[in-house]
C-alpha cells in the first residue's frame, strides 16, 4: 500500500561513508536511528530468493527463524542495553535477482521501517543496496556471501557474513600444499563471475614467489551447471591439483567429471559446496575432496555430543519441523541468526549507528555451530568475519567432512592476501 | 484509422488521455517510494512493450528475446553514467542510435525466419546477452552489476512536485514514455503502419504494390529495438542498476510480450494497458499467498491463462467487444458493429 | 426418400446473421442445385450442414439431426465437402489428402478408389508426390474435389466446384458427377455459378438471394424462369 | 508498339516445368488475355512478372526496362500491379485501408517525419484516402469502405483486389481470374468494367480467366498455353475455332 | 588427437541429451502445429514424479514407465483444459498460456517435491569402456540406443501410419481434418499427451546425466534442445537428433579450441543456427512448404 510522502525523514543525497577516522561517518543520517524498534520489538528485515530457481536458498530462513523463535519464546527476546526485544523478520522474496533486492529493500526500509537489514543473500543482491543503506543509514548486517567486497570501507552499513572469505580458502590451500606438495601444478575451473575471479585472482596472487604453479584454468557457465569439456581440457594437463571454484550443481558435476575421466588430482573444492544434498549428487566422487568449513558439519554425527550442535538440531525439529537440520542451509541461517543476536546484545543501545559500531569492532565464540574455540571477529581495519576455520576432507565412507590439521586462524588476514581489486571493485 | 478531422470518437480519445495522464501525474504525490517505483515499472515496460507491439502485433514478428535490447540500453545508459560521467539524458541518444543498429543487425538475418524460427533466434539472444554481460562487464565489485550514482537531481523548478529525487525520476520517465507513445502512435496510423499490416498479412501481396517487405520488417525489428533500449535506460534511472542474468533476461523478454498480448495486439494503447497490468499482478502474485512464495510464479502463470481466456482479443480487443455488446443492447446508435480494427 | 431435410436453418458470423431460416430437402440419390449471387449465402449453407458454423433450425440426414454436431462426426454420416477455397493440406503431398479424404472409411478399396479419381483428373496422378500447397489452383481444385469423393460419401456438398477450373475439365468434372450420381446414386448437393451446366446434371434447384430462398423448381422450370435466366444463365 | 515482351522465359520446380521457353508480347493498350488448361504457367508468369519466381533464363521487357534486374518491390514504381487467383487481401485491414495500401508508393515521407507528423505527411494521407475512396466508388465498393475485408462475399474481394491494384497507378494491370466464382451477370457487369477502365485510366491489360464468354468479349488478343509453352495466339474469334485450343483447353460443351 | 576425440564424446553426449528433449518438441510440432513452451517444465514435473516413485523403491525403469504413462494423462488433461479454450484463435494466446505453464509447473513442482535438489539414479548401468584412451560410458551408449528407438518409432508413427498421417493433417489445417472425419480435438489431446510421455522419457534420461534434479535441470537443457530442434528442422525427428548432436559438439570443440569464447560458447550454436536457417529457413532436414499466391 502506500504510504504518506510526509514522513520521509532521511536524507538521499549523499555519497559513501569515509571509514578512516570514526568508523562510521553519521554525519549525513538525518533520520531516527532507533527507527524500526517499537515498543518492546525490534523488526528486522531480509530479502533471498524463495521463489525461481534458486528457491533452494529459501531454506535459510527457517535456520534463522528457528533461533529467533527460539530466542523469542524460551529466553524472553534479546536484550540490548538492559532492554528485552522479541524479534521480529520481515521477509520479502526477491527470486535472487539484483533489482528485485533492491525494490524489496526500499519497501523493507520505507514502508516496513525495519531497524536493521539481515543476511541478505547473494552478492550481486547485497551489492546493489549498498549505496542505498549507506545513503540511509541502515545497517546491512551478515551479508550473506563470501565475497572479498564487504571489505570496501567506503560501505561501512554492510557487513559481510561468517562464511569463510572465498580469498582465504585460497589461502588454507596454498598454505597446505607449500608444506605438503611445495611444487604441485594446479589446475583452476571457475566459474565465469567475480564468485571464480575471487578464486583465481587470489591464488595466482598467493602462488607468486613458491614453486606451485598454475597449469591451465577453464571457466564455465554458472548458469549451466555443465562442466564436463572444462574438465576434459583440464585433465589433459595432467596437473597435480585441481581446484574447483563452483557453485551449487557446478561441484558435484565437476567432481563427477574428474571421477569419469583417469585424472586423479588432489581436489580443492568451494566452501559454498559443503551442503548435504550437493555432496550426495556427487556420489562416490565426492571422497577426499578437500574445502573448509566454519562450522560444525550438522551430517557429521560425531557432532551429535557438542551441546550447541544438540540445541540447533532439536529447536530445529521444534520449531521449523519442515526443515532438515542436517541441511547445511538450514545451519547456516541458524548459525548467522545466532550471530546477529549476539551482536545486538553487544551493542551498548537499540541504536542503528551503535549497533553498526559495535558491528566494526565484534568478537564473539561458541555461537550458533560455530566451530568450538572459533572466534569471529572485526575490527578498524578488520571488516572480515568467518576467518576461523578448519581445512576438510570428504570422507564418504561416513559422509561427513573430518578435519584436516587444527583450526586455521588467519583473524584479520583477509585484506592482506587479496588482490585489491576484489575488494573495492 | 480515421481520417476526419474531428470526430466524437477523437475527442472522448483525447479526454481519456487528459484525465490518465493526470492521474498518473498526480501519483507520485499520493503514493511514497516502493508504490511510484512500482508504476514507473509499468511505465517502463510500457515502452519496451509499445515496441515490441510494433514488432509483434503490426509485423507479426514474435519476439522473446526483446529483454537482450532492454539490457543493452541499461547498460548502455548505466555504463555511460558510471564509467564516463555522462548525464542520464545524453546517454539515451546514443542508447537509441546502439539499439537500433543492433535490432537492425538482428533484424536482418531475422527476415528469412518467421513463427517459431524467429522465436528460437531471439530466444537465443535473450540467452547470449547475459554471457556476454558477465564476460564483458566488470561493474560493481567485479560483478556484472552497474550502478551509477550521478541519477539526475530535481531541479529546483521542480521543487514544488518532486522534492524526492524518486519523484523527479517518475516523471522523467513519464514524459518520456509519452513521447515514446506519441510518436509511435504517429507511426502506425499512418502509411508505415499500414504497410507493417499488409506486409504481416500478406507479404507477397504487399509487395507487388511497392512495399519493400524486407526494409519494413527490420525497420519494425529496429524500432522495436531502440524502445526496449529507451525502456531499459529509464529503468535504470528507477532502479539505479543495471544487471543481466538468464532468468532476468528472459523474464523481461517475458514481461513486454504478455503486457503485448494481454494488452491488445496491434493496438497502440494496448500494450501500455498491459504493461501495468503484467507488472501489477506480479506483485499481487508475490504477495497474494504470503506463506509460500514458492507458489508465486505459479500465481502469475495461472492469472495469466485465466486472462487469455476471458480477453483472447487483449485488453482493448475485449473492451471494444463490450462497448459493442452494450450498443447494441442499448441500440443508441445504429452504426455497424466493426470487429476490432487497428487504430 | 428424403436423405436431408433443411428447415427453418438459421446461420450466421458473430452477431450478423445470414441465413433467416431457410427450408429445402435432398432425396437420396438425387442431384440439387443451388444458386444465387454473391453473398447471398450458399456457403454459409453448406458449411452450417457440415457442422463448421453454429446453427439454429433443424437440418436431418438420414433421420440423424446435423444442428450442432461435431463437423467430424458429420463426415463420419456420409456427408463429404468440397470447402470454397478448397481446404488443401497444403504441407502433405497430394496423395496423402487423398488417403486423407478415405480416412473415415475401413475398408480396403482405398488404393482402387485413388487410382479411379487418378483417372478422372489425370494431372493428379501425373503429381501425386507434388506438395499439393504448390500446385496450380485449378490442380488443387481436383484436388478437393477427388478427396471429397475419396470418402465414398452419401452425400456430397460441393461448393463452386468449377471455380478455377478450364472449361474442358469442367465438362468432365460434371460428365463425372452426373455418372456417380446416376451409377452410385450419390446424392449431390452443388452450389455453382456455371447454372446452365450444373442444372444439366440435377433434377431440382433452389435460388437463395440475402439468406432466404427466393425459387424453387425443377431444372427445366428454372431455366424458364426469366429471373434465374438474366441472372444466372445469361440468357 | 509492344509494352511489355517476355522473351524465352522459363521455368522449373524440380522436374515440372512450368514455364517452356514462353515468349509472347502485348500492346500498349490492349486487353491481352492469357488462357490455357489449369497448370498450363499462366499463373507462374504472373509470379515471374511479380519478380516472386525467378526464372531460369530468359529476359521480360517492360517499356524498355529488362523487370528481371528488379526486385519485387520495384515493380510497382515501374507501372506493374496485379490481383490474384488466390485471394491475397489484408483480412485485418479495412477495405479501404486495403486500397490505400496500393497507394504506399505516392507521397512516402518515410517513417521518422511520420512519426514527427511532419508537415505534410497528413496532407498526403489525406490524398491517399481519398483517391482510394474514388476508386471504391468507381467499383461500387464506396458503401463498404470502412467494413474490415475479411467476410466479405468472394466476387466482391476480387474487386477490391482491382481497385488496390489500381491505387498504384498501374501501366499494366495484370487479372487472375478476376470472374472466378461470379454469377454469368456479374461475369458481364465485371467484363464491361474492365473494359471501361482500361480506358479510364490508360491501362494495358494482361488477363488470366477461364470464362470464355469474358474472354472472348473484351479481349484483343488472346494467348494460349499449355504445358507451359505458348500453343496459339491471335484475335478471339480465330482462338474459339483453333483446334488445338478447342482440344486441350475449350472442349466441346455438352 | 586423444583431447579431441574425448571432446567429440563429451559433446555428443551432451548432444543425446539434447536430442532427446528436442524430439519431444518435434513430436509436440508435427501433432499440434504449434511450439510448447512449457515442454521442459512438464518433463521437469515428470521427472520428479519418477524421482518420487524411485524414492519409494520402485526400479528405476518401471518408474520411468509409470511416470510415461502419468504424463501421458497429464499432457491430455493439459490439453482439454487448460489449452482447449484456446485453440483456434491467435498463436500468441497460446504461447502465452503455455507460458503460463511453465511458470506454473515450475513452481508447483518445487512445492510438490521441494526446493532441495535430489538424485534420480540412472537407468543404465555405471559402466564405461576404454576404447584406445577414450572412455566411452554406458550412459551415453544407453542414450542413442534409445535415441535412435525413439527416432525410428517417431518416424514410423508419423510417417508410415493412418494415426501420423492424421496428425500431420490437423497441424496442417484443421479446418479440413474435420471436414474429413478426423476428431481433431482427440487428435491434439492425444498428440499433447505422447509429446509429455515422450518428456517424461526425456527427463528421466537427461537428468542423471547431471549431478542432481533441480528445478533448474531442465532450463539449460531446453535452450539446446530448441535450438537442436530448430538446426534440424521442427518437423524432423531425424532433424532433431542430427540438430541436438551437432550443438553438443560444436559446444565442446569451441569449449576446447577457442578460448576467447570461453563461458560464452553458446555464440557458436546460436551461429550455426542462424547461418543454417539463413541457407534452409526449415533447418537442415525441415521440409520447405512452398505457399502460392
Ligand atoms: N467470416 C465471416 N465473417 C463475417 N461475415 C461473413 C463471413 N463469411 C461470410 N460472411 C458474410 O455472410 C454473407 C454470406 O456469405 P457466403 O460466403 O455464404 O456467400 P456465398 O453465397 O457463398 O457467396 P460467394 O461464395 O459468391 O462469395 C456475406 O454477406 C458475407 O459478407
Ligand atoms: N512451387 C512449385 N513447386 C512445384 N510445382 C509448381 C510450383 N508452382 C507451380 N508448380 C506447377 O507448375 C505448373 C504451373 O502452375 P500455374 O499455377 O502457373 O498454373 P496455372 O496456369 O495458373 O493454372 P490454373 O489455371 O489452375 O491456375 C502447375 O503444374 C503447378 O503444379
Ligand atoms: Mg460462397
Ligand atoms: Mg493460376
Amino acid at each position: 500500500g502506500g504510504g504518506d510522502r510526509d514522513d520521509e525523514t532521511t536524507d538521499t543525497t549523499s555519497g559513501g561513508g569515509n571509514g578512516d577516522e570514526a568508523i562510521i561517518d553519521t554525519s549525513n543520517c538525518t533520520g531516527d536511528t532507533a527507527t524500526g524498534i517499537e515498543g518492546n520489538v525490534i523488526k528486522l528485515g531480509t530479502s533471498l530468493p524463495q521463489s525461481g530457481l534458486y528457491s533452494a536458498f529459501a531454506e535459510i530462513l527457517r535456520g534463522e527463524s528457528a533461533y529467533f523463535e527460539y530466542v523469542n519464546e524460551e529466553l524472553g527476546g534479546v536484550e540490548i542495553a538492559g532492554e528485552t526485544y522479541q524479534i521480529e523478520l520481515v521477509n520479502r522474496d526477491d527470486e535472487y535477482q539484483a533489482e528485485q533486492t533492491v525494490a524489496a529493500v526500499t519497501e523493507l526500509i520505507n514502508d516496513e521501517s525495519v531497524f536493521a537489514l539481515f543476511n541478505v543473500v547473494g552478492t550481486k543482491n547485497n551489492l546493489a543496496i549498498r549505496d542505498l543503506v549507506n545513503d540511509q543509514c541502515v545497517p546491512n548486517l551478515f551479508a550473506a556471501t563470501g565475497s572479498p567486497a564487504w571489505g570496501n570501507t567506503d560501505y561501512p552499513w554492510t557487513l559481510g557474513t561468517a562464511l569463510v572469505p572465498y580469498p582465504l580458502e585460497m589461502k588454507a590451500l596454498v598454505d597446505y600444499l607449500s608444506a605438503n606438495d611445495p611444487d604441485a601444478s594446479i589446475a583452476v575451473l571457475r566459474a565465469n563471475d567475480d564468485f571464480g575471479a575471487a578464486y583465481s585472482e587470489t591464488l595466482k596472487s598467493l602462488i607468486e614467489g613458491t614453486d606451485l604453479t598454475i597449469a591451465g584454468e577453464e571457466t564455465y557457465n554458472v548458469e549451466l551447471f555443465d562442466t564436463k569439456s572444462q574438465i576434459t581440457s583440464l585433465a589433459a594437463t595432467n596437473a597435480d591439483v585441481l581446484v574447483v571454484g563452483a557453485t551449487l550443481i557446478g561441484c558435484p558435476d565437476a567432481l563427477i567429471n574428474v571421477g569419469a575421466s583417469s585424472w586423479e588430482p588432489m581436489i580443492y573444492m568451494s566452501g559454498t559446496c559443503t551442503s548435504k544434498t550437493l555432496m550426495e549428487a556427487a556420489g562416490d566422487d565426492a571422497d577426499g575432496v578437500f574445502t573448509v568449513l566454519p562450522t560444525l558439519d550438522p551430517a557429521n554425527p560425531a557432532n551429535d555430543s557438542n551441546e550447541a550442535m544438540a540445541l540447533y538440531k532439536e529447536k530445529v525439529a521444534q520449531y521449523q519441523s519442515e526443515a532438515d537440520p542436517t541441511n547445511g542451509i538450514v545451519a547456516y541461517g541458524w548459525t548467522a541468526a545466532a550471530l546477529l543476536v549476539e551482536l545486538l546484545e553487544q551493542s551498548p543501545a537499540a541504536d542503528r549507528v551503535a549497533v553498526m559500531e559495535t558491528a566494526r569492532a565484534f568478537e564473539a565464540s561458541d555461537v550458533g555451530i560455530l566451530r568450538p574455540g572459533a572466534t569471529v571477529s572485526t575490527s578498524a581495519d578488520d571488516w572480515f568475519l568467518g576467518e576461523t576455520f578448519s581445512l576438510v576432507q570428504y570422507n564418504l565412507a561416513d559422509q561427513f567432512f573430518a578435519d584436516v590439521g587444527d583450526l586455521i586462524e588467519e583473524d584479520g588476514n583477509t585484506a592482506e592476501y587479496t588482490p585489491e581489486s576484489l575488494i573495492n571493485g | 484509422m480515421n481520417t476526419d478531422r474531428f470526430t466524437p470518437r477523437l475527442l472522448m480519445t483525447v479526454v481519456a488521455a487528459v484525465l490518465i495522464l493526470a492521474a498518473l501525474a498526480y501519483l507520485p504525490q499520493y503514493y511514497g517510494e516502493s508504490q511510484t517505483k512500482l508504476y514507473a515499472e509499468a511505465i517502463y515496460i510500457a515502452i519496451a512493450a509499445l515496441g515490441l507491439n510494433l514488432l509483434t502485433g503490426y509485423s507479426g514478428q514474435v519476439s522473446i528475446g526483446h529483454g537482450a535490447f532492454y539490457g543493452l540500453g541499461a547498460y548502455g545508459t548505466a555504463i555511460l553514467m558510471f564509467d564516463h560521467d555522462w548525464n542520464f539524458f545524453a546517454t539515451l541518444p546514443v542508447v537509441a542510435v546502439l539499439t537500433f543498429v543492433v535490432g537492425a543487425a538482428v533484424g536482418f538475418p531475422a527476415l528469412r525466419l518467421s513463427g517459431m524460427y524467429l522465436a528460437l533466434i531471439t530466444l537465443g539472444l535473450a540467452t547470449l546477452f547475459p554471457d556476454l554481460v558477465t564476460r564483458f562487464v566488470k561493474g560493481t565489485g567485479g560483478t556484472s552489476l552497474v550502478q551509477p550514482r550521478n541519477r539526475p537531481v530535481p531541479p529546483e523548478w521542480a521543487e514544488s512536485f518532486a522534492s524526492e529525487p524518486d519523484q523527479w525520476w517518475y516523471y522523467i520517465t513519464l514524459a518520456i514514455a509519452v513521447v515514446m507513445l506519441v510518436l509511435l502512435w504517429n507511426l502506425v496510423r499512418g502509411r508505415f503502419g499500414r504497410a507493417l499490416l499488409a506486409v504481416r498479412d500478406h507479404e507477397a501481396a504487399a509487395t507487388t504494390v511497392g512495399i519493400d517487405a524486407a526494409r519494413v520488417k527490420v525497420s519494425a525489428f529496429a524500432i522495436s529495438a531502440l524502445y526496449a533500449g529507451i525502456a531499459g535506460s529509464c529503468s535504470v534511472l528507477i532502479t539505479g542498476l543495471a544487471n543481466a542474468g538468464r532468468v532476468e533476461v528472459f523474464q523481461q523478454s517475458i514481461f513486454f510480450l504478455v503486457a503485448v498480448v494481454i494488452g491488445g495486439t496491434a493496438t497502440v494503447i494496448g500494450p501500455v494497458v498491459g504493461a501495468f497490468v503484467v507488472v501489477f499482478l506480479d506483485d499481487w502474485a508475490g504477495e497474494v499467498i504470503a506463506d509460500k512464495p514458492v507458489l508465486s510464479p505459479a500465481i502469475f502463470g495461472i492469472a495469466l491463462i485465466l486472462l487469455m481466456y476471458v480477453l483472447p482479443d487483449g485488453l482493448v480487443g475485449g473492451s471494444r467487444r463490450a462497448v459493442a455488446v452494450l450498443r447494441r443492447r442499448f441500440g443508441s446508435r445504429a452504426e455497424p458493429i466493426a470487429p476490432p480494427v487497428p487504430t | 426418400m428424403t436423405l436431408l431435410d433443411v428447415s427453418g436453418l438459421v446461420a450466421g458470423y458473430g452477431p450478423v446473421q445470414v441465413l433467416h431460416g431457410i427450408d429445402f430437402t435432398v432425396d437420396a440419390g438425387e442431384a440439387v442445385v443451388v444458386l444465387g449471387a454473391n453473398g447471398a449465402g450458399k456457403t454459409t449453407t453448406l458449411r452450417a450442414l457440415s457442422g463448421m458454423l453454429h446453427c439454429k433450425g433443424s437440418a436431418t440426414f438420414d433421420g440423424q439431426s446435423l444442428v450442432n454436431r461435431a463437423p467430424s462426426a458429420i463426415a463420419r454420416l456420409g456427408i463429404a465437402h468440397v470447402p470454397q477455397g478448397r481446404g488443401t493440406f497444403t504441407e502433405l503431398t497430394v496423395e496423402e489428402n487423398l488417403r486423407l479424404g478415405a480416412y473415415a472409411r475401413r475398408d480396403k478399396e482405398v488404393d482402387a478408389d485413388i487410382d479411379r479419381w487418378f483417372d478422372v483428373f489425370p494431372r493428379l496422378r501425373d503429381r501425386s508426390d507434388q506438395n499439393a500447397g504448390s500446385m496450380s489452383g485449378g490442380e488443387q481444385q481436383m484436388l478437393a474435389i477427388a478427396r471429397a469423393m475419396m470418402a465414398r460419401p452419401r452425400l456430397v456438398l460441393l461448393d463452386e466446384p468449377s471455380l478455377g477450373l478450364a472449361p474442358i475439365i469442367t465438362q468432365g468434372l460434371f460428365a463425372q458427377l452426373a455418372e456417380l450420381n446416376r451409377e452410385l446414386g450419390v446424392a449431390l448437393l452443388i452450389v455453382e455459378q456455371n447454372a446452365m451446366l450444373a442444372l444439366s446434371i440435377a433434377s431440382r434447384g433452389y435460388v437463395l438471394e440475402t439468406g432466404e430462398i427466393v425459387a424453387t423448381g425443377t431444372g427445366t422450370e428454372l431455366q424458364e424462369n426469366d429471373e434465374v435466366r438474366r441472372a444466372y444463365l445469361g440468357v | 508498339m509492344p509494352l511489355l515482351e517476355v522473351e524465352d522465359i522459363r521455368v522449373e520446380f524440380g522436374g515440372v516445368v512450368a514455364l517452356d521457353d514462353l515468349t509472347f508480347s502485348i500492346d500498349t493498350g490492349q486487353i491481352c488475355a492469357l488462357i490455357g488448361p489449369n497448370g498450363a504457367g499462366k499463373t507462374t508468369l504472373f509470379n515471374v512478372l511479380s519478380r516472386l519466381y525467378e526464372p531460369r533464363n530468359g529476359r521480360v521487357i517492360f517499356d524498355g526496362t529488362n523487370l528481371l534486374d528488379l526486385p519485387p518491390h520495384k515493380i510497382a514504381s515501374l507501372g506493374i500491379t496485379r490481383s490474384f487467383q488466390n485471394l491475397a487481401l489484408f483480412p485485418t485491414l479495412t477495405v479501404l485501408q486495403n486500397v490505400m495500401v496500393g497507394g504506399y508508393r505516392s507521397g512516402g515521407a518515410g517513417a521518422v517525419r511520420e512519426a514527427l507528423a511532419w508537415p505534410g505527411v497528413a496532407r498526403d494521407e489525406r490524398a491517399r484516402a481519398e483517391q482510394g475512396r474514388a476508386l471504391l466508388a468507381r467499383l461500387g465498393l464506396a458503401h463498404l469502405a470502412d467494413r474490415p475485408a475479411a467476410g466479405l462475399p468472394y466476387g466482391t474481394l476480387k474487386r477490391i483486389e482491382i481497385a488496390r491494384a489500381l491505387a498504384a497507378r498501374p501501366r499494366l494491370l495484370m487479372l487472375d481470374e478476376p470472374a472466378a466464382g461470379l454469377t454469368h451477370s456479374e461475369v458481364d457487369e465485371l467484363g464491361g468494367t474492365i473494359s471501361a477502365i482500361r480506358d479510364e485510366f490508360d491501362l494495358t491489360v494482361l488477363l488470366v480467366e477461364h470464362h470464355m464468354s469474358m474472354v472472348m468479349g473484351i479481349s484483343d488478343h488472346v494467348v494460349v498455353l499449355d504445358f507451359g509453352s505458348k500453343i496459339a495466339e491471335g484475335v478471339p474469334a480465330d482462338i474459339a475455332r483453333n483446334p488445338r485450343v478447342i482440344e486441350a483447353y475449350l472442349g466441346t460443351p455438352a | 588427437m586423444d583431447l579431441f576425440l574425448s571432446q567429440l564424446l563429451n559433446g555428443i553426449g551432451n548432444g543425446v541429451v539434447y536430442a532427446s528433449l528436442a524430439l519431444a518438441l518435434v513430436l509436440i510440432f508435427r501433432t499440434t502445429g504449434f511450439l510448447n513452451f512449457a515442454q521442459g517444465e512438464m518433463a521437469l514435473f515428470s521427472t520428479y514424479v519418477t524421482w518420487q516413485l524411485t524414492d519409494w523403491g520402485l526400479p528405476v525403469v518401471a518408474s520411468i514407465l509409470i511416470s510415461m504413462a502419468l504424463a501421458f494423462i497429464m499432457g491430455v488433461v493439459i490439453e482439454r483444459v487448460v489449452i482447449r479454450p484456446v485453440e483456434g484463435g491467435s498463436p500468441l494466446v497460446a504461447v502465452i498460456v503455455t507460458l503460463g505453464l511453465f511458470l506454473a509447473f515450475n513452481s508447483i513442482s518445487q512445492l510438490i517435491f521441494g526446493t532441495e535438489s535430489k538424485v534420480l539414479p540412472s537407468a543404465f548401468p555405471d559402466s564405461s569402456w576404454d576404447v584406445g584412451g577414450i572412455r566411452i560410458t554406458a550412459q551415453t551408449v544407453g542414450l542413442m540406443v534409445v535415441l535412435a528407438a525413439e527416432c525410428l518409432l517417431l518416424y514410423w508413427l508419423l510417417q508410415r501410419t493412418k494415426l501420423g498421417l492424421a496428425f500431420r493433417a490437423v497441424s496442417s489445417n484443421a479446418e479440413s481434418s474435420k471436414l474429413v472425419g478426423i476428431s481433431v480435438g482427440s487428435m491434439l489431446a492425444l498428440g499433447w499427451g505422447l509429446s509429455a510421455a515422450l518428456g517424461a522419457l526425456a527427463g528421466a534420461m537427461v537428468v542423471p546425466t547431471t549431478p542432481a534434479l533441480t528445478a533448474a535441470s531442465l532450463q539449460a537443457v531446453l535452450v539446446y534442445s530448441f535450438a537442436g530442434a530448430a538446426l534440424g528442422g521442427f518437423d524432423s525427428p531425424l532433424g532433431a537428433v542430427v540438430g541436438g548432436i551437432t550443438i553438443g559438439v560444436a559446444q565442446a570443440l569451441t569449449i576446447q579450441y577457442i578460448d576467447p569464447l570461453n563461458d560464452i560458447e553458446l555464440v557458436v550454436p546460436f551461429a550455426l543456427i542462424g547461418l543454417v536457417l539463413l541457407f534452409r529457413p526449415s533447418g537442415l532436414f525441415g521440409r520447405h512448404v512452398v505457399e502460392r499466391v
